[in-house]
């Protein structure tokens, strides 16, 4: 395929999974809000924020990397979107998944992570600094059913590509992964729970404690590239694992129920259950996902 | 040809002369008793000459004109010629050391010292079993009466316990002597080596007293109490003589009247002189004290002597090489050690410091230091190899374990002592004086040592091959050391770079990417010496030191030739290391894992040369015999380089506190030369016919487990150096296990971190140590927000953290892509996990690098430091551009790497296509993510930066507070104690039991030595009853149940 | 009678004073009694060289000056064995002459520390 | 033959006496009893040395052993006698 | 306790041995080895009557030569050991009650015993004794001299160059046995003259003459030290 048409179908995905992206934010927080009792937020206030937030003048600066942290962030959030084939079977949809793999993914993740790392760092404020440290730390923790679990999927289907996994999962929901491999599924939906960063491991942004978490300098362009990045990345982070787990999408309305079941299954395990601290979340990584993933890895290494 | 029996002649004449004669003056007898040794010396060195460069034949010498055993009769042999002139030589220089001391008691001290040297040559000459105990009754004699040069009560009680034990001694030797002439009717020893004398009872029991003398004569312990306080108690002066010609003199007695036995008492003086070398040794660790230190170590060495005497099977026609080496290096080191304690006065270890205030005696004692334990180019490194040879080659495994037990005791005090002297704390008021006749004989001492060496090495058929370039430019270096550091410098990284030039066209493969990263590295990291200013007194010699044996490792043809490039490496970047400030006990550590893993190897080799026909390398690639232990002696010593898992703890504190350009000649370049052999040893693996696949799993699983406690260590340091260093570990561990994978991915990843850990390394390192060099602290938490100050500094570590934490698009990533696939080929999944767990906890600590250096706020003190050096930059940002062109066309290396790899490897397990790389299980792209990444990157950088165009920059510590600013900036840093919540998590992975294993070790080694010698109660009596004792227990073992 | 040989009672006398003077070294505390000691294992070890250079009924070597064609063959069977005396000599003068010496450290020692008890002089252990 | 029994029985009476005097030499108390025995213990051995047909070592032992050496012994006893005077 | 128990061990032990070596002693009935030799040739070669003298001269002159020095060795330590410093040098010792007997006797007997000790080192190669025995006397002499009056200085000076003198005469002796005969110290470069003669047996008599005196000079050296350090406070 012509590279500018590859391109101009990326783009278009891209505009696609953002927009989708504010508009899946709005309705979880609507239905937080109804689960709490309020009345909640409009849908497009998603997208007013954003206008806003570009809108506003953008008066001062830290310094150079302080502009590079949303450049990262939102270079990560792209990639992840790059990276991933977003519809299966698509040559249109599949963006630039032929550059990598899994582990391309796994990592490019800490892309944005870094950059937004050093960004706010350079902030200089410590509230940005507690809650990268937070972050980093739970970060390290949610490794472990991760990779277990994609270990245990790589040794399931002898690959690590995004297609291939897709495919073989192909032919009705008895072949997606969170069937024919449960526990492996299981390790990794415990993982997706950390992630997507919703309570109970919400500690990073905690609001009442260090409000906001890392982009406490942020503010007007800085922070409306931030929360597109945001967005992106909820709607990608849930992409990877319906990859992995859930067959994959075939057309972009399947891709926006698995996306929003997955991002829905994470904001409700968080409705029910009180933040952790930040030894707490890690221990517990250390716990039962990490007994599920070794189980999962046993059971096909033999 | 002079008849030794002038040797005799004219030390009595003399000596005799003297009492008459000396009334002319005591320095006219004192010049006339020096130029009669001065006679000696040149009789026995003329024989010696004839023995060896002629063709010189055994001679007999005859008194009284009748042949043996009608009269008593001398024998001039090559051993005997080697042995008097030891004697003589340093008989002769210890005249001079001791000149004026005797004078001051006037010329009978002159005419003792004479007869003493005259007697010990006899001793060496005489075949008479009877004129053996009459000259031994002289030394002894003389002995006792020179201990009284020394002034004070310790030499009086020494002099005693000396001579009532040898008189002791010499007793027995004299029932023996009577009894095995009542039985043979012959004094002679040839005829009692002929003689039937062990067939009856009467005559065994006459041997068993003659050896049983002979034996104690050589200070075995426990019985030699007696002797460890003439050592300690009598003049430094003299104690240095004993140790070295008497030493010599009572091992060649033992030597020749073992054969009266034949050969049913070598595996008794075998076990003897292994208690005595370990338990003397081991005594000798704990001490404090200077002098008697030099006298365990001295009973040590007889011990080691009886040691190798009894395995003289094993050695076979090596025996005198072995013993040659050994006696000389032991005999020339000891001495000038011994004098040189005369010379600095300082009593205990701690007080040795002052030595330092005088460097050129530093330079002595370390050579002195690294001769005893057995370092390149000095003898007794030749000597030891060829030891271990022999014993492995005729099944004496339990030998060599001793051997290196021993002498790893050796080595713990030594290089403690030299330690102290090299960085404690130098705070005392007194000093001392050097005299030029008690210089001289030392610097003589010294340039033998080195001169010998080389010889040794040049004619040995195997040291022949060894190349002596490196270590001459070395040498020339330490000539020019008045230079100021910038001609240094220059004359430095010229020498190396022509070296490289004409070294790199014989290179290929392995060679040639080890040699690059040895060379060019070195190349690159000595530019940042151009920062110092002054002399930097010392810096270059050691450190060409360190690239010599380097090189060394990797032009190595032979094992032996390997083994020098490895102990030559390992000294300099002892040095390297030590020069740091508190670096002390850390440079302490770094040796003994070092020395305890270059004795592994050592044992490695020698099981691996058990019946092959070359002393080639490649007998790595067809051990025969025992390979298992082969392979994982050698794999052991290597990882003691790498610090793996449990033996690590060397690596923090050695790197940590090193200087700031030597902490990354430390770590990104020495630490491959472990990685090096490392790879030596899996290519022979995966050649070798048997099985071993269990070694590599174990491997593996150290791998892992290095990498998970590297990292997790690395992440609670609030040091930034140390920081780095456990981060080093961790990034050693991913490259052993990635090699122990032993596929073609499993190397290709391997090589890919060896190549990646040497350049974010060493730009981490540099970078960091540069910083450090500008602020003044090492304390993270102490630094803060020095982006804004040093700009270019925070652009080196940006890139080198992404890159070492393995985001895309940087070469990390390449690493970390290729691990997965390796390990998921392999199916390592546990380690696999582990190791990629561990990447999550690397960012931890590469954040907290980031951050609380370079982000945050400003300390006040630091409003005013300057961006780093433009000599660190230079060599950072040329490894950057290296690291850059790797991210982006990692196929430029990778595919020829893996070419090279499939020699070893055969599986194809990874296919290139142009940029596209694919593995059986996935797929990528290096440049092609780099692109899309970057041009993603810059184009929403530009909005960013377009929308953002009237943001005016702000004061660091303008910060968002609710529009206050409650604290001060410093405050508001957060840096100390990070990762608070984590460590409460994961801190029962912190928790040092390696440290506290060893520190258990060290403990139980000091324990057993404090106990052990509350046998040296001081009282002679005691020692006495030490003696019999030893007689009775000894009687019992060898004949007791045979009467 | 098998048991009266000279030599075999003097090499028993010889033995005994051995072990007294081990006994003596080994037991007693002053120093001088050390010598002492030592000088009595002296003398038995240079009784045992003499008893075994000692033979039955024979004379000293000592040839007859008046007889010396004959010496030849009488000569071997007349005398005792001359070199047990010869190194008995030797052995008597060494052991003069360590006593001497020994006896100079006891001066010394006793100068040192106005005292002769052995276990006094321990400055240097451990 | 005759001479040689009396030699024996000169020899053991003479032994016995040696021995008895090498035994108060080591446990008497008074240093110079102790020395004196050891002289006679030297004296009595070179009477043993002329009955072994040994008179060139029974010269030697009287005259050095027995003599010089106890005369060298009571030097030190008379200067550590003046010592602790 | 212990202690007294490892003695008894040690002596035990010592006594096994000793036993061992006793119960396989078989008494000599014939000359052996080397000592047949110096029976059957020893007078033939050496020329001395006293078979002890040929052996310790001649035979084993190398041992007597360490022998010697041992002596020699053991004077010159005793001089630096028991050097005095000058202001005890010049003490005079306080000598009560030297008996007359001692000292008239003194005067009488100590030129006879010179004169005793030299007949019988020169004597050395024919009848029992020799320079050692010689040498003793004389110092026994001596000893008598100084005892009879503590505070004579015996010429010192006198001593030393004896002994010089003939230690190296000894030495150039034994040298011009190389030079001349066979070897170090062989007699026979001096013919061995007629078999019982005074002047027989080569270069013994000479030999073992300056034996004679030069251990008496030590022997004498090492008295006249012990006899000096009484003076020593």
């Amino acid at each position: 395929m012509n590279i500018y048409v590859k391109l101009a179908y990326t783009l278009l995905g891209f505009f696609l999974v953002l927009n989708w992206g504010l508009l899946m934010s709005a309705t979880l927080r609507k239905i937080v809000a109804r689960v709490a009792g309020r009345h909640g937020i409009p849908f497009y206030q998603p997208w007013i924020d954003l206008l806003k937030n570009i809108g506003v003048r953008t008066t001062l600066s830290h310094g150079f990397m302080f502009y590079l942290g949303p450049v990262f962030r939102f270079t990560g959030a792209v990639g992840m979107f790059l990276f991933m084939p977003a519809l299966f079977g698509s040559d249109m949809w599949s963006n630039f998944s032929f550059e990598g793999d899994i582990v391309l993914i796994l990592y490019f993740q800490l892309f944005g992570m870094l950059g937004m790392a050093i960004g706010a760092g350079e902030g200089g404020h410590p509230h940005s600094a507690i809650g990268i440290a937070r972050g980093l730390a739970q970060h390290a923790a949610i490794e472990i059913p991760m990779t277990l679990g994609i270990i245990s999927l790589a040794i399931q289907y002898h690959t690590l590509s995004f297609t291939d996994i897709v495919a073989a999962q192909q032919g009705g929901i008895a072949n997606w992964t969170i069937f024919t491999n449960p526990i492996a599924g299981v390790t990794l939906l415990l993982a997706a729970l950390g992630a997507m960063g919703h309570s109970p491991f919400n500690l990073v942004k905690a609001p009442n404690e260090i409000p906001i978490g890392p982009p406490t300098e942020y503010h007007g362009t800085y922070l409306g590239v931030l929360m597109s990045s945001g967005v992106v990345l909820h709607v990608m982070e849930a992409a990877l694992f319906m990859n992995l787990l859930f067959g994959g999408a075939t057309n972009w309305v399947e891709f926006i129920i698995k996306t929003f079941l997955i991002n829905f299954y994470s904001v409700f395990v968080g409705v029910v259950f009180p933040r952790f601290k930040i030894e707490q979340s890690v221990v517990w990584f250390f716990k039962v996902p990490m007994a599920l993933g070794i189980l999962a890895i046993l059971i096909y290494s033999f | 040809m002079v008849s030794p029996i002038y040797i005799v002649a004219a030390a009595l004449g003399v000596g005799f002369a003297i009492g008459v004669l000396g009334k002319l003056g005591k320095n006219f007898s004192g010049i006339l008793t020096l130029l009669t040794l001065g006679f000696m010396t040149y009789v026995s060195s003329e024989w010696l000459y004839a023995f060896y460069f002629g063709d010189q034949v055994s001679t007999y010498v005859f008194t009284a004109g009748y042949k043996p055993p009608i009269s008593i009769n001398l024998l001039m042999g090559p051993q005997e010629a080697f042995m008097s002139t030891l004697i003589n030589v340093i008989g002769l220089l210890g005249g001079i050391y001791l000149f004026f001391n005797f004078g001051r008691k006037g010329r009978n001290a002159f005419v003792v010292y004479l007869v003493f040297i005259m007697s010990l040559n006899v001793v060496i000459m005489t075949r008479d079993l009877f004129n053996l105990f009459v000259f031994l009754e002289i030394s002894s004699i003389a002995t006792a009466g020179l201990i009284l040069i020394e002034k004070g009560n310790r030499a009086v009680g020494a002099g005693f316990k000396y001579i009532i034990a040898t008189s002791i001694i010499s007793s027995i030797l004299l029932i023996g002597t009577i009894f095995a002439y009542f039985y043979t009717g012959s004094l002679n020893i040839d005829d009692l080596v002929k003689s039937d004398l062990t067939t009856t009872t009467g005559g065994l029991i006459a041997v068993f007293l003659i050896l049983i003398a002979a034996i104690l004569e050589m200070k075995p312990f426990p019985a030699n109490g007696w002797g460890l306080d003439v050592y300690e108690g009598s003049h430094q002066g003299f104690s240095a003589v004993v140790s070295a010609a008497t030493a010599t003199a009572s091992y060649f007695m033992l030597y020749k009247l073992l054969d009266i036995a034949g050969n049913s008492w070598d595996h008794y003086i075998a076990v003897i002189g292994a208690v005595t070398f370990i338990g003397a040794n081991l005594l000798g660790v704990k001490q404090k004290f200077a002098r008697r230190l030099l006298a365990y170590s001295s009973i040590g060495q007889l011990g080691l002597l009886m040691l190798i005497l009894g395995l003289r099977t094993y050695l076979g026609d090596n025996l005198n090489y072995v013993v040659f080496g050994i006696l000389l290096t032991n005999l020339l080191a000891k001495t000038g050690f011994f004098w040189l304690v005369g010379i600095v006065k300082a009593k205990t270890l701690k007080e040795w410091a002052i030595i330092r205030r005088k460097p050129f005696f530093l330079f002595l004692m370390g050579t002195f230091v690294f001769a005893l334990i057995g370092f390149p180019p000095f003898p007794s490194f030749f000597a030891k190899w060829t030891f271990v040879m022999d014993l492995a080659a005729n099944g004496g495994f339990v030998w060599i374990a001793v051997i290196l037990t021993g002498s790893f005791l050796e080595a713990i005090y030594y290089f403690r002592w030299f330690g102290y002297a090299v960085k404690a704390d130098d705070n005392y008021n007194f000093s001392f004086n050097v005299r030029w006749h008690k210089i001289t004989p030392i610097i003589l001492l010294t340039a033998l040592l080195y001169i010998i060496g080389y010889l040794t090495a040049q004619h040995t058929e195997l040291g022949r091959m060894i190349n002596f370039i490196p270590l001459f430019f070395v040498l020339i270096l330490f000539a020019l050391d008045f230079l100021p550091v910038f001609i240094k410098n220059t004359i430095a990284i010229i020498g190396m770079g022509i070296y490289f030039y004409f070294i790199y066209p014989s290179l290929s493969d392995l060679k040639l990417l080890f040699e690059v990263i040895f060379m060019i590295g070195g190349i690159l990291t000595l530019i940042a010496g151009y920062a110092y200013k002054g002399k930097r007194s010392g810096f270059y010699p050691v450190a060409i030191l360190m690239y010599a044996g380097l090189t060394g490792l990797i032009e190595a043809n032979t094992t032996l030739q390997f083994f020098f490039g490895w102990e030559l490496m390992t000294a300099g970047s002892y040095f390297l290391i030590i020069r740091g400030k508190r670096s002390m006990p850390h440079a302490l550590s770094y040796m003994l894992f070092s020395v305890a893993g270059a004795y592994a190897i050592l044992a490695g080799i020698s099981i691996a040369n058990i019946g092959q026909l070359t002393t080639s390398l490649s007998i790595f690639n067809n051990i025969q015999y025992f390979p298992q232990w082969a392979y994982g002696l050698l794999l052991f010593g290597f990882l003691t380089k790498t610090a793996s898992v449990g033996i690590h703890i060397w690596l923090p504190g050695a790197h940590g506190e090193a200087e700031s350009d030597v902490s990354p000649m430390v770590s990104a370049i020495l630490l491959k030369a472990g990685v090096y052999g490392v790879i030596l040893a899996l290519i022979g693996m995966s050649k070798s016919q048997y099985d071993l696949s269990s070694l590599t799993y174990i491997l593996g699983w150290v791998g892992a487990l290095t990498v998970l406690f590297g990292n997790i260590s690395a992440v609670f340091q609030e040091d930034a150096k140390r920081l780095l260093a456990y981060s080093s570990i961790g990034q050693l561990g991913y490259i052993v296990f990635a090699f122990a994978i032993m596929t073609q991915l499993g190397w290709l990843t391997g090589f890919t971190y060896v190549i990646n850990h040497f350049m974010y390394k060493a730009v981490l390192f540099l970078t960091i140590g540069a910083v450090v060099l500008r602020v003044g602290t090492h304390n993270m938490y102490e630094m803060g927000g020095l982006i804004k100050r040093m700009p270019l500094a925070f652009v080196a570590v940006l890139i080198g953290i992404t890159s070492l934490s393995g985001v895309p698009p940087l070469s990390g990533f390449t690493g970390k892509w290729l691990f997965y696939n390796a390990v998921i080929e392999k199916g390592w999944y546990f380690q696999g996990v582990i190791v990629f767990l561990s990447g999550g906890v690397a960012f931890l600590y590469l954040f907290r690098l980031i951050q609380t250096i370079f982000l945050g706020q400003l300390k006040d003190n630091h409003r005013n430091v300057k961006e780093i050096s433009i000599w660190f930059l230079i060599p950072i940002y040329t490894l950057l551009a290296g690291l850059m062109v790797f991210s982006a066309r990692p196929q430029w290396v990778l595919q020829p790497l893996g070419d090279m790899i499939a020699n070893y490897m055969p599986q194809n397990s990874i296919r290139w296509d142009g940029a596209y790389a694919y593995t059986a299980i996935g797929h990528w792209t290096g440049s092609g993510v780099m692109m899309t990444i970057g041009s993603v990157f810059l184009i929403v950088f530009l909005i960013l930066k377009l929308s953002t165009r009237k943001a005016h920059k702000i004061k660091q510590f303008d910060i968002v507070y609710s529009g206050e600013r409650p604290d001060r900036p410093d405050t508001t840093h957060v840096a100390y104690n990070m990762y608070a919540g984590f460590y409460k998590a994961v801190w029962p992975l912190t928790v040092p039991l390696a440290e506290r294993f060893w520190n258990w070790m060290t403990e139980l080694v000091h324990e057993a030595a404090g106990f052990t010698r509350r046998i040296y109660s001081g009282n002679g009596q005691a020692y006495m009853l030490h003696i019999v004792l030893y007689i009775i227990v000894l009687f019992f073992i060898t004949i007791g149940s045979s009467i | 009678m098998e048991y009266l040989n000279l030599g075999k009672i003097s090499l028993l006398i010889g033995f005994i004073l051995i072990i007294i003077g081990f006994w003596g070294i080994l037991s007693q505390k002053n120093i001088i009694k050390i010598i002492v000691s030592f000088t009595i294992l002296d003398t038995g070890i240079n009784i045992l060289i003499v008893s075994l250079g000692y033979i039955k009924g024979r004379t000293a070597p000592i040839i007859d000056a008046s007889v010396p064609q004959l010496a030849d063959h009488n000569v071997l069977n007349s005398i005792v064995d001359p070199v047990p005396q010869a190194l008995v000599l030797t052995a008597i003068v060494i052991g003069f002459g360590v006593t001497a010496l020994l006896l100079a450290y006891a001066m010394k020692l006793f100068k040192a520390k106005r005292t002769l008890e052995i276990n006094q002089f321990n400055d240097l252990k451990w | 033959m005759n001479n040689e029994l009396i030699y024996i029985i000169l020899a053991l009476g003479i032994g016995a006496l040696t021995i008895i005097m090498a035994i108060i030499a080591i446990l008497n108390k008074k240093l110079s009893i102790a020395v004196v025995a050891a002289g006679v213990v030297s004296l009595f051995a070179s009477i043993l040395y002329l009955f072994m047909s040994a008179p060139d070592v029974a010269m030697t032992e009287a005259a050095i052993g027995s003599g010089l050496a106890t005369l060298i012994f009571f030097y030190v006893l008379n200067k550590i006698k003046k010592y602790n005077d | 306790m212990i202690r007294n128990f490892l003695i008894g061990l040690v002596l035990a032990s010592f006594v096994y041995i000793f036993y061992n070596l006793y119960v396989s002693y078989e008494p000599k009935t014939e000359l052996t080895g080397i000592a047949a030799h110096y029976a059957e040739q020893g007078a033939k070669e050496v020329g001395a009557a006293n078979l002890v003298t040929a052996v310790v001269v001649t035979y084993r002159g190398f041992d007597t030569m360490g022998e010697v020095t041992i002596l020699f060795l053991t004077a010159s330590i005793i001089g630096f050991f028991l050097k005095l410093n000058k202001k005890d040098e010049k003490k005079v010792i306080i000598h009560k009650g030297t008996s007359e007997l001692l000292v008239t006797s003194a005067q009488l007997l100590v030129p006879i015993i010179f004169l005793f000790g030299v007949y019988v080192f020169i004597n050395g190669h024919l009848t029992p004794g020799g320079g050692f025995q010689g040498g003793a006397i004389i110092a026994s002499g001596i000893a008598l001299l100084i005892m009879a009056n503590p505070n004579k200085e015996i010429n010192h000076h006198a001593i030393l160059w004896i002994e010089s003198i003939s230690g190296i005469m000894f030495v150039i002796i034994g040298l011009l046995g190389i030079a001349l005969a066979g070897g170090f110290l062989d007699n026979r470069f001096i013919s061995l003259g007629t078999f019982g003669d005074l002047f027989s047996a080569g270069a013994i008599p000479l030999i073992y003459s300056f034996i004679g005196l030069k251990v008496g000079a030590e022997i004498s050296n090492i008295l006249n030290k012990y006899q000096k350090s009484q003076k020593e406070s």
